[in-house]
Parts: C-alpha cells; structure tokens; sequence
C-alpha cells in the first residue's frame, strides 16, 4: 500500500511525466481552442431570441462548469491529503486554486457582460450569480490562506481544510437554480432526455467544455511542475535539472 | 502499577472548559463590552451616513443591524484560541484524551454566550435607535440568537486556521465572510419578513438548520485547523 | 462563416462590442493562466542554477566563457 | 515494586526519520519504552530534541517518516507553561485543558505545596514570577495519572532545591511503574538507571 | 468496546443526528413560502401580500404592451394562462423583452391589483436555436420548445 503510494507520489516521477504530458496535450489543447472559439464566434448561426450575444455561452458555460468542477477537484485533493497524507495531493490541490478562481472569474465577468443584452443589466443578485461570486471568493480565500502561511507542508493542511469546508457551498449552487425562482434558465444540456439546445449550436459548446477541462489539466499539471520544484529546491534531481538548464 | 488512570468524561471535561472560559472572560469584562460598543457605535454611523430620515432609516434597519453583528462578531472571533496558543494551553489541549471536537464546541459556546448571546439581547435597545418598526424586535433577537451561533462556529473554523500566523487579523474576514453570507441573508430576511408581517418562521427555521449543519461539521473543522495550526 | 462581411461580423448586429469584449477578457485572462506557471518555473530554475553558479570555487570571478 | 523496566511498552516508536530545511536530523529511530524506564534524550542544540518530543507527544504530525505508537495517557511538558495569567494556580490546575483535570480540591493544594506555591493558591497568576509560573506547571507532574511523562527541559528557570526535588519525583514515578522520556542539557543526579537517548548533530544533506 | 473506536461511533452519531435535524428543519422551511415570487395566479387568488416589494413573473401577454409617446412609461399584462396580472413600468426594456416571452416583474401591489414595477427582467428560457430552425417549426405548427400547439 505505503509503496504504491510512494511511486505515485514520487515528485521526480510526477514531473517527468507530466512533462511529457504537457508536451502535446498542451498544443492540442491550444489549437482546439482556436478553433473552438472560431467556430462559436464565426461559424454558427445567432438564436432565435437573444440574436448574436448568445455567442457568449461559448465561454461563459465552459468556464462556469469547469470552475466548478475544479473546486471538486480542489476539495478532493484537499481530502486524499488530509487523510492519506500524500504530498502529491496537496500539490494538485494548491494548484487548482488559482485556475479555478480566473475560470470563475471568467464566469463571471462574460456573464455580467451577456446579461446586459438579455436581461438588461449588468449584475443581478441571483442566486446562482452570488454563488459564483462566493466561489471566487472561496478559491482566493485558499490562496491567500496558502500564501500566508510558512510552512507549506501545513499550508496545504489548512487549505485542505478550508476547500472541504467550502464544499457546503458547492451543493447550494448547483440547487440554487431548483430552490430559489431566478432568471437562470434551466440546464440545457441533458444526459437524460433530449438537449433543448439546437445541435449545430450544441457541438461547439459541447467541443468548448472539453477544450476548457484539457486547458485546466494542462494548467494544473504546470502549476504543479512549478509548485514540485519549489518545495524539492533542495533535492539532488532539481539540482541536476537546474544544471541542465543552465547549460 | 496502579489501575489504568481514567481521564474525567467528556461532559464533566467540556464543562470545566465553558468554566475556565467564562471566568476568563469575567475577569477581563471589557472585552465582554468592546463588541456592545462597536455595535452601538456603528449603529450611530448609518443616520451619519444615511441622513437620519426616520421612515428611510426603518427601510435598511434589519439589513444594518445584521451586517453590524456579523462585523462584530468577526472582530472578536480571532480571539478564540489565540490567548490560548500564545501560553502553549492549546497543545495540552490537543493532547487531552478527550475528543477535540467536544472541547472546542465548549470554546465556541463560552464566546458564543459572552458575545452573541449578548449582542442578541441588547439588539432592542439598538433597533429603536434606527427606527426598525416594534413588530419586528421579536424576530431580530430570535434571529440574532439563532445566527450567531452559527457566525461564531464558522468564525471559530477561520480563528483555527489562523490562529498561528502573525497576521492573521485581515486574512480571517477573507476566508469566512464567504460562509456568513448565507447567515446575513436568511437573518436579515427574517427581520424583514417581521417588518412586513409576513411569517419570519421559515427563515428562523433555515437558520435553525445552517445551526444544526454547523453544530455537526464545525467542530471537526475546528479540530482540524487546530491541530495544523499548533504543528504548523 | 455566418457573417457576410468582416464588418457583419464585428458589429453582430449591434452586440458585436458584448461579444468581442467578453472573449477578450477571456483570452487575456487564459493567456495570463498558462503563462504564469512557465515564467514561475523559468524564474526558479534561473535562480537556483544562479545560486550553483555562486557556490562553484573559483568560477565566480571568472567571466562566463562560451 | 519493580525497580527495571518491565512489562508491555506504554510508547513504540518504529524508524522514525526527521528532516527539517533540508538537513536530516535523525533516521531510523526506534525504541519502545516501558514501565520503569526513565529516558533523557540528549544532543546539542537543533539536534531535534523538541522535535522528537513532540513527534513522540502526537503534536507533530506531519514532516517526519516512521510510526510512533502510543498505548498510555500521556503528560507533556513543553517550553511553554500553559498558565493562564487571569487565573489562579488553583484554577489553572483544576480547569486544566489536558483533560486531566477531575483533581480534588485538597489534592490541588497539596501539589501546589510540594512545589513551593503554598499559600499562593488563590492569587492571581500575573502576580507570581515565571520561575513560579514553570512551578505551577510542575505541580500537574504531582497531580498526574498518566503513566508516561512527556517532558521537554523541565529544569528550566528551577532552582538548585527544585531539581533535586523534581529528580526525587521522577524516579518515584517509574518506581511506581510509569516512564519518562525528557530533554535536559544537565545530567541527572539520581540512583536510577538513566537510559540515554543520544541524537547527534545530522550532517549537512 | 476500543476508546478510539467508541469516540469515532459517537462523532458519527453525532454528525448524522445533527445533519438529519438540518435536513428537517429545511423541510419545514421550504413548506412556508420562503421566497416572495408569485405566478399571476396565485396574485389573483390574493396570496400576495399589497404594499410589500414581491416579484411576479409569467409571460407577456400577446397583444397587452401598450408604451406611452411621452415618456419611457410602460404597462402590460403578465400572464400564466390562468390568471392575470397588470404591471404598469417606466424606465428602459431589456432587448429581449417582448410579447409572449418570459419576463420577471419586482414592485408593490397596489389595492386595485396592479404591480407598480421597480424593475422589468426578461428571462430566456433554456432553447437555444438559428432563427432558421425557429421558424421551421413555427410553419411546421411547434412552438419553439417543440410541443405541438
């Protein structure tokens, strides 16, 4: 058990493969975006109702369900930490933070900007919006707790904490939309039953969401690289790869 | 060698902890009056800053009076453990074989009964002063009862996490006004509902639950911020 | 393409400044996420060979030689 | 009355490594301790001495390999004396947070007797000294029912007379059959087998 | 019983019992009407309070939006095809607001029934297609959300 864990949590071994991860997820993921964003803003045809400000959903949705999806991930890194004290979780999870709160933050300001033309405003306090804003709120948290702290082997502790804490939230934002009467339309994208999203409009959202996982894969993945070398400084493999580099 | 030593139950333990805590704060009574003080003293600010149109004053009252409390209650939530990490009591505490999640409970209720508790029975005297309507003083005090207990949980995970670091002060209002927002929003709700004279009950209710939710999942919290912290 | 013209497609039928300016943002705020963790580890790897360089007798008065 | 370590281990440590900046400072440490055994661990300063200590104690947590075992209550004194200054040494000792604290009143004051505190019971602790402060901790050694004792340079800020005493207490401790693992720089004067636990200085990684 | 064993028994008991008294009294709550929305329906059967900021929403009913030349003054009728509401309004429309679409009206209720609104929200549904595919269905005789009519 404790060896398994040893060898994936082996920080040598982890940088190396997500190197080699990152080499060509990270163009892929680069191009795809491109094309993504190409596709939505140029290629598809305006709804019926909202007209061309819709073409915002192409980086509204992916941000939105992404962020969220990080702060999972974020949370549950935060748990194999705490309960399994590998180093290796606490690391994933330090490096969700930030992504997760410029995903949000993404989240918010194109919503903001597209419930101008729909809605006519720029902010309401909407249930699902002020739980988006409590999100970031909750990612910064976690970074401002992680930076204040000088041991970072207990600032992964306390921000594992803290992420699991915020987990509570998590639950009333995806309910909010169910409890609370609000202007956010339901889910369009149905796993049961057919979507109420036309297809030729579908596809590219669909293509968007995927692209916006890979891109905060390949992000945590360099976040952590970055975050490995920092707290192994004073092994002989960073040394050695910091010789490399200066040659 | 004698008998196995058996440590006292919890109960008797956590009650000689709410003791210790309350006499602790008997003994310094103006800290007990500090958090009185900013309330009546931010309650004077709003027709400051408002203009002291009575009809306009009742309008945001439950709204002011709510924010006022969580404020104060995030002033003095810092202090929780901090005396007690500073003189090394919070190890010997760590190391009581005693469950941690029921002594720090008994923490959170010595400040909950020197600060909210309070807070929730001079609220009367601060809700005429902005003019909230009389009917809906009941629910204030009910709702302030019900809330900050909830507010002093949650500030007591923030106090935990924090209270090893040398400037913990700014950070803890980062990381918990985040979770007291659900709280301001049902309390204030609830005032207003009164002001209204529609039913406050339901949200004193939801307030009961966020107590309830918080009773069960803090402490575990708690606990753990404070066993980091004191490694840390 | 949707859009008839270049000019069709900027003012989108006069949400062309919501949409442009929300994928901006965005695009700008992306690129600054996955060029901050490559600058970090650039920067750190930087100063720790600085920090080998200094240790290393006698190299350090020495001018580097290509 | 047994005289030598004897019977099943009140503490198991198992490979115990600890780095701390960089620097190893101890590796593959194992030991049990038993009823009886009266252990003083010693090396110089920031040899890990506190940290073992703590490790041993369940403070420490994190940062270290290898697996400490603990079948006892334990008592720990560390640097800090976990005396409230609000508080009286009566009330500091029978509220105690270690959860030991079911003493009876009699008891409290013959422990605050023995170690030189009579007749200060009900003052208020900011009036006494630190020496009298690091007394009023003590006295919780005199009150103790845990076996195994915990502690980190308990001889400071003690006078020549309260050493002696203290030594006199601890060997009646593991008579009685508890044990002791303590830091102290000063050998111990007492007729006991003493079991030294030596951490040298690790050398730079 | 192991102490250890025994304390961890107690936490979960304790978790549940307190989690499960939450879980009840958010039950309770939400049986009371919490949030201060009403469909039209409910205005007309008088469940909505008069004198009090409450929000109605439903849809514009065809043919009801009369704007004044003068000034920004809006009135309409909101609707749930069981009951109406009229809300009169002054101030600027969102774009998206129009006859037979969603729309989310806050204000007071005066004594005669009619909503004096603050604010006027157009709310989309969650359909998304080209004005094309629109279109089609509409000839076709579906509405937008694909029900026959």
């Amino acid at each position: 058990m404790w060896s398994f864990f040893h060898k994936l949590g082996s920080p040598p071994w982890l940088f190396r493969i997500a190197g080699s991860i990152l080499r060509w997820l990270l163009p892929v993921t680069l191009v795809a975006l491109a094309v993504g964003l190409v596709w939505g803003l140029l290629f598809t045809a305006p709804d019926f109702r909202q007209g061309n400000s819709y073409r915002i959903i192409y980086i509204h949705v992916p941000a939105a369900v992404v962020a969220l999806a990080g702060y999972y991930v974020m949370a549950i890194a935060g748990a194999v930490s705490l309960i399994w004290k590998m180093k290796m979780a606490d690391v994933a999870m330090k490096a969700c933070a930030p992504i997760g709160a410029a995903l949000t933050f993404i989240a918010l300001v194109t919503g903001s900007i597209w419930g101008k033309p729909t809605w006519g405003t720029w902010w309401v306090w909407d249930a699902r919006i002020t739980s988006m804003l409590i999100l970031l709120f909750l990612y910064l948290g976690v970074v401002a707790l992680y930076e204040a702290y000088d041991n970072k082997e207990a600032a992964g502790k306390a921000c594992a904490v803290l992420s699991l804490v915020g987990m509570v939230n998590i639950p009333i934002i995806y309910k909010s939309v169910d409890w609370w009467y609000s202007l956010h339309q339901p889910a369009s994208i149905k796993f049961t039953g057919e979507s109420t999203i036309d297809p030729s409009m579908l596809y590219p959202l669909l293509w968007m969401i995927v692209t916006f996982y890979a891109l905060f894969t390949c992000c945590l993945l360099m976040n952590m690289r970055a975050e490995l070398l920092e707290r192994e400084a004073r092994t002989n493999w960073v040394k050695k790869l910091a010789a490399e580099n200066r040659a | 060698m004698s008998a196995p030593a058996e440590a006292p139950a919890t109960g008797a333990f956590c009650l000689a902890l709410l003791r210790r805590q309350l006499t602790l704060a008997a003994r310094r009574p103006i800290e007990i009056g500090n958090p009185l003080l900013f309330f009546a003293m931010v309650v004077a600010l709003f027709p400051l800053g408002l203009g002291p149109a009575p009809d306009k004053l009742a309008g945001f009252a439950p709204g002011i009076l709510w924010i006022i409390a969580l404020l104060s209650n995030l002033l003095t939530s810092e202090t929780v453990f901090r005396s007690d990490f500073e003189d090394g009591s919070l190890e010997q505490l760590l190391l009581a074989p005693q469950p941690l999640f029921m002594s720090v409970l008994a923490y959170i209720g010595a400040h909950w009964l020197t600060t909210g508790l309070l807070l929730a029975l001079v609220s009367p005297v601060f809700a005429l002063m902005i003019n909230l309507p009389g009917q809906a003083i009941g629910a204030l005090v009910a709702s302030l009862l019900l809330g900050t207990a909830v507010l002093s949980l949650v500030g007591g995970i923030g106090a935990a996490l924090t209270v090893g670091l040398k400037r913990g002060g700014m950070l803890i209002s980062l990381l918990i006004l985040p979770f007291y927002m659900p709280v301001l929003i049902f309390g204030s709700a609830a005032v207003q509902n009164a002001v209204l004279g529609t039913p406050a009950v339901p949200y004193l209710a939801i307030l009961g639950a966020m107590l309830c939710l918080a009773i069960a999942l803090a402490p575990l919290a708690i606990a753990a911020g404070l066993r980091i912290s004191v490694d840390a | 393409m949707y859009f008839d013209s270049l000019s069709a497609a900027l003012s989108m039928d006069g949400h062309g400044a919501y949409v442009w300016s929300a994928y901006a943002i965005s695009l700008l705020v992306l690129v600054l996420l996955v060029r901050a963790p490559r600058r970090r580890q650039q920067m750190f790897l930087r100063q720790l060979a600085g920090e080998q360089k200094r240790r290393q007798p006698g190299l350090t008065a020495k001018p580097e030689v290509e | 009355m047994s005289s030598g370590p004897s019977g099943e281990p009140l503490l198991a440590v198992h490979d115990l490594c600890l780095e701390r900046g960089g620097r190893e400072l101890f590796r593959d440490l194992s030991f049990e301790v038993r009823p009886g055994h009266l252990v003083q661990v010693d090396g110089p300063n920031g040899a890990g001495k506190t940290s073992l200590l703590r490790i041993l104690a369940g403070l420490s947590r994190y940062g270290f390999e290898g697996r400490v075992e603990r079948h006892s209550l334990l008592l720990y004194l560390g640097h800090q004396s976990a005396v409230k200054a609000l508080l009286t040494p009566r009330e500091n000792l029978a509220w105690h947070v270690a959860g030991e604290s079911a003493y009876g009143d009699t008891e409290i004051e013959d422990a605050l007797n023995k170690v030189g505190l009579y007749g200060y019971e009900d003052v208020p602790s900011h009036a006494l000294s630190a020496g009298q402060h690091r007394r009023v901790n003590l006295a919780r050694l005199y009150l103790s029912r845990s076996a195994l004792w915990l502690l980190d340079e308990p001889f400071t800020a003690i006078d020549k007379g309260g050493v002696a005493e203290l030594e006199k207490l601890l060997v009646e401790h593991v008579q009685r059959g508890g044990a002791v693992v303590m830091t102290s720089h000063q050998p111990l004067r007492v007729a006991y087998q003493v079991t030294m636990l030596s951490l040298t200085d690790g050398l730079p990684a | 019983m192991h102490p250890v064993r025994k304390q961890r028994l107690y936490l979960v008991l304790f978790v549940v019992l307190f989690s499960s008294a939450a879980a009840g009294l958010v039950m309770y709550a939400l049986r009371g009407n919490i949030n201060l929305f009403f469909p039209p329906a409910e205005v007309a059967q008088g469940k909505a309070p008069v004198g009090q900021p409450i929000r109605v929403g439903g849809m514009v009913l065809d043919g009801s939006v009369q704007r004044s030349d003068e000034s920004l003054a809006v009135a309409f009728t909101l609707t749930d095809y069981q009951a109406n509401v009229p809300v009169v309004y002054e101030g600027i429309l969102p774009d998206l607001f129009g006859e037979g679409q969603g729309a989310v009206a806050s204000g007071v209720l005066d004594e005669q029934g009619v909503l004096r609104a603050s604010e006027v929200l157009a709310k989309h549904d969650e359909n998304y297609m080209p004005p094309e595919v629109a279109h089609a269905l509409e000839q076709s005789g579906f509405d937008h959300k694909g029900n026959a009519k």
